[in-house]
């Protein structure tokens, strides 16, 4: 197999894929690519990507691996032709999401500490729904409470690859006195 | 960051997007109080809000305006039962109980490094709650699955290439079934299984096969001299157990011809 | 907007879609191109179709307008993306193959019979289609009821020489004191 018919491959396998493929995935049900190396295939993968740049569709890497999808900057102009609007989510969905990210694993309790607000089962229920946020065990604490985690159907949701990808967001300086008066 | 950052602070979020009408003083007229109140998403974001409009110094908290402040919005939310209240309520406690705790005086200490500023904690949990509010807008502006990307999605002929790999099966399962099975029988007689009669029911199997391909056998075709008397014995039971099971007939037409075997019933067809 | 921008807003739409669509369903249901003549949207579609003639995937026009689909002869490569996992046989069949192993020739009833229960088709079709059971016969009684066998398929299977070499399953002992006599 030479580099334009691994590319080929490659390319219609993540195109027809239902879902993002890792390289090691597209090396095990792929059956030609059982010879081929994964790093040619990483490679290829890297070749697709530059090629794709410029595109209307690109290849990007996500946490459950590579997909195609179109240039996030074509969003608006795409959106007519779908009937359904895309979800928005509350400033309350964000923040109780954006605690679960930074603070895994979390409890519910944690949460409203931090929020100052009772966590509403609506919420919990929604990025529970969307896969976006698990249980992954239970505090040692009287009352065993869940301990909360984000999902790579999180990080793919929004693009992302890695949780490290998260901007670092601790900013012990932010409000004192001259941040404070700096402000507007 | 975003343009709503730059041009002032962001009241909180509506629906995704960045409030810029804030009220312009403590004054909000009632029926507007829902709204506003809704663009909040919860006591820590309005405190956050009303210590970054009047530009204050937080480690130098004037506490008394802002429990103030925080009071009127309580009282409006009683008046509307607003339900998100009670939070809004605990809130108003907390600033109550540092305002108290300010103003009466200290008493003799020991250890000086024992008494917290009663302000110290709320500083700290507001500077937490900011730092995740910053993580919360930057996710939010992240691009998103159906509103900004749409994943590609393209036809293939592969499905009809598909090759469905059946199960595999351990000769040990079978047994197993066949053990699960027997013991659901009730068990009176003649269930035991033998080698030989296994033989003996392969072979009748093997006859029925040939006999409904050819119709008619000689009976002499049934035998084989590589199997020796012991393959000969079973055939010769397996014909028996088949006339006996009334599966086959054999035929003679007269006394000195071949004999044949033929499916019972065939000429029925 | 430019021929560049048109193409890739038009490439990521065509993508994008769940369905095939025609230069006037993209001109209809895209806002940005309501400026756009459908000559111009027809000329970028051809300028597409030939962008992509030798990769892995393809823009084809086809009775409903336009999709992407990869490469006709990639198929077979494809495959193993969707082959799945077999999932294990039932133990309602494994017991039916068990019968009409130790039992052959049996028919149907007689396997009803034995199990209790009424054997589904789908279990002897499924038999069937494996090349593991066979009918070899009719049994000469009212209906003429097929006979089931096994086949030299199943002996291969399993590794097995004859059916003899099936294992000896241990019978309960009241009625193996009635059948010792018969035993070799």
């Amino acid at each position: 197999m030479n580099p334009e018919q691994l590319q080929q491959l490659l390319e219609a396998a993540l195109f027809a894929a239902p879902k993002a493929m890792t390289a090691e995935q597209l090396k095990q049900q792929l059956a030609p690519l059982q010879q081929v190396s994964l790093k040619q295939i990483q490679q290829q993968l890297q070749s697709i990507q530059a090629f794709y740049q410029e595109r209307g569709v690109q290849l990007v890497k996500v946490a459950s691996g590579y997909r195609f999808q179109t240039r996030p900057e074509l969003g608006a102009a795409l959106a007519g032709m779908w009937e359904e609007k895309p979800p928005r989510y509350s400033a309350a969905l964000l923040e109780t999401l954006a605690l679960i990210a930074y603070r895994q694993p979390i409890t519910r309790a944690e949460i409203e500490e931090v929020r100052g607000v009772s966590v509403s089962s609506q919420i919990m229920k929604t990025l529970q729904e969307r896969e976006w946020v698990e249980v992954v065990g239970h505090k040692d604490v009287p009352g065993r409470p869940q301990l909360y985690a984000t999902t790579p159907a999180f990080l793919d949701y929004f693009n992302l690859s890695d949780l490290a990808e998260l901007p670092v967001i601790d900013e012990p300086e932010s409000i004192t006195a001259e941040t404070a008066t700096n402000e507007e | 960051m975003s343009v709503a950052e730059q041009q002032s602070l962001p009241l909180g979020f509506v629906r995704g997007e960045a409030v810029v009408d804030k009220p312009e003083d403590l004054y909000i007229p009632p029926d507007a109080l829902e709204l506003i109140l809704e663009s909040f998403s919860g006591p820590m974001d309005l405190l956050l809000y009303l210590i970054k409009r009047q530009k204050l110094d937080i480690v130098d908290l004037p506490i008394l305006n802002i429990t103030r402040q925080y009071v009127e919005y309580v009282e409006m939310m009683k008046e509307l039962k607003l339900e998100l209240a009670s939070d809004y309520l605990v809130m108003a406690a907390i600033l109550a109980e540092i305002k108290s705790r300010m103003l009466l005086p200290k008493p003799p200490q020991q250890d000086d490094e024992d008494e917290e500023d009663p302000r110290a904690a709320l500083i700290r949990r507001l500077q937490e709650y900011e730092a995740i509010r910053k993580g919360a807008e930057w996710i939010e502006q992240q691009p998103q699955t159906a509103r900004d990307t749409f994943i590609a999605e393209v036809e293939s002929n592969a499905q009809q290439h598909i090759e469905v790999t059946p199960p595999a099966v351990e000769l040990a399962e079978l047994a197993l079934a066949f053990s699960r099975v027997l013991q659901q029988l009730d068990l009176k007689a003649h269930h035991h299984i033998q080698r030989e009669q296994l033989s003996t029911r392969e072979r009748m199997s093997q006859i029925l096969q040939r006999v409904s391909e050819q119709t008619h056998i000689r009976f002499s075709a049934l035998f084989s001299a590589e199997e020796g008397r012991a393959g000969a014995v079973v055939s010769f039971l397996a014909i028996l157990e088949l006339v006996k099971e009334a599966l086959i007939e054999v035929v003679q037409v007269n006394p000195d011809s071949e004999i044949h075997i033929r499916q019972r019933g065939a000429e029925a067809r």
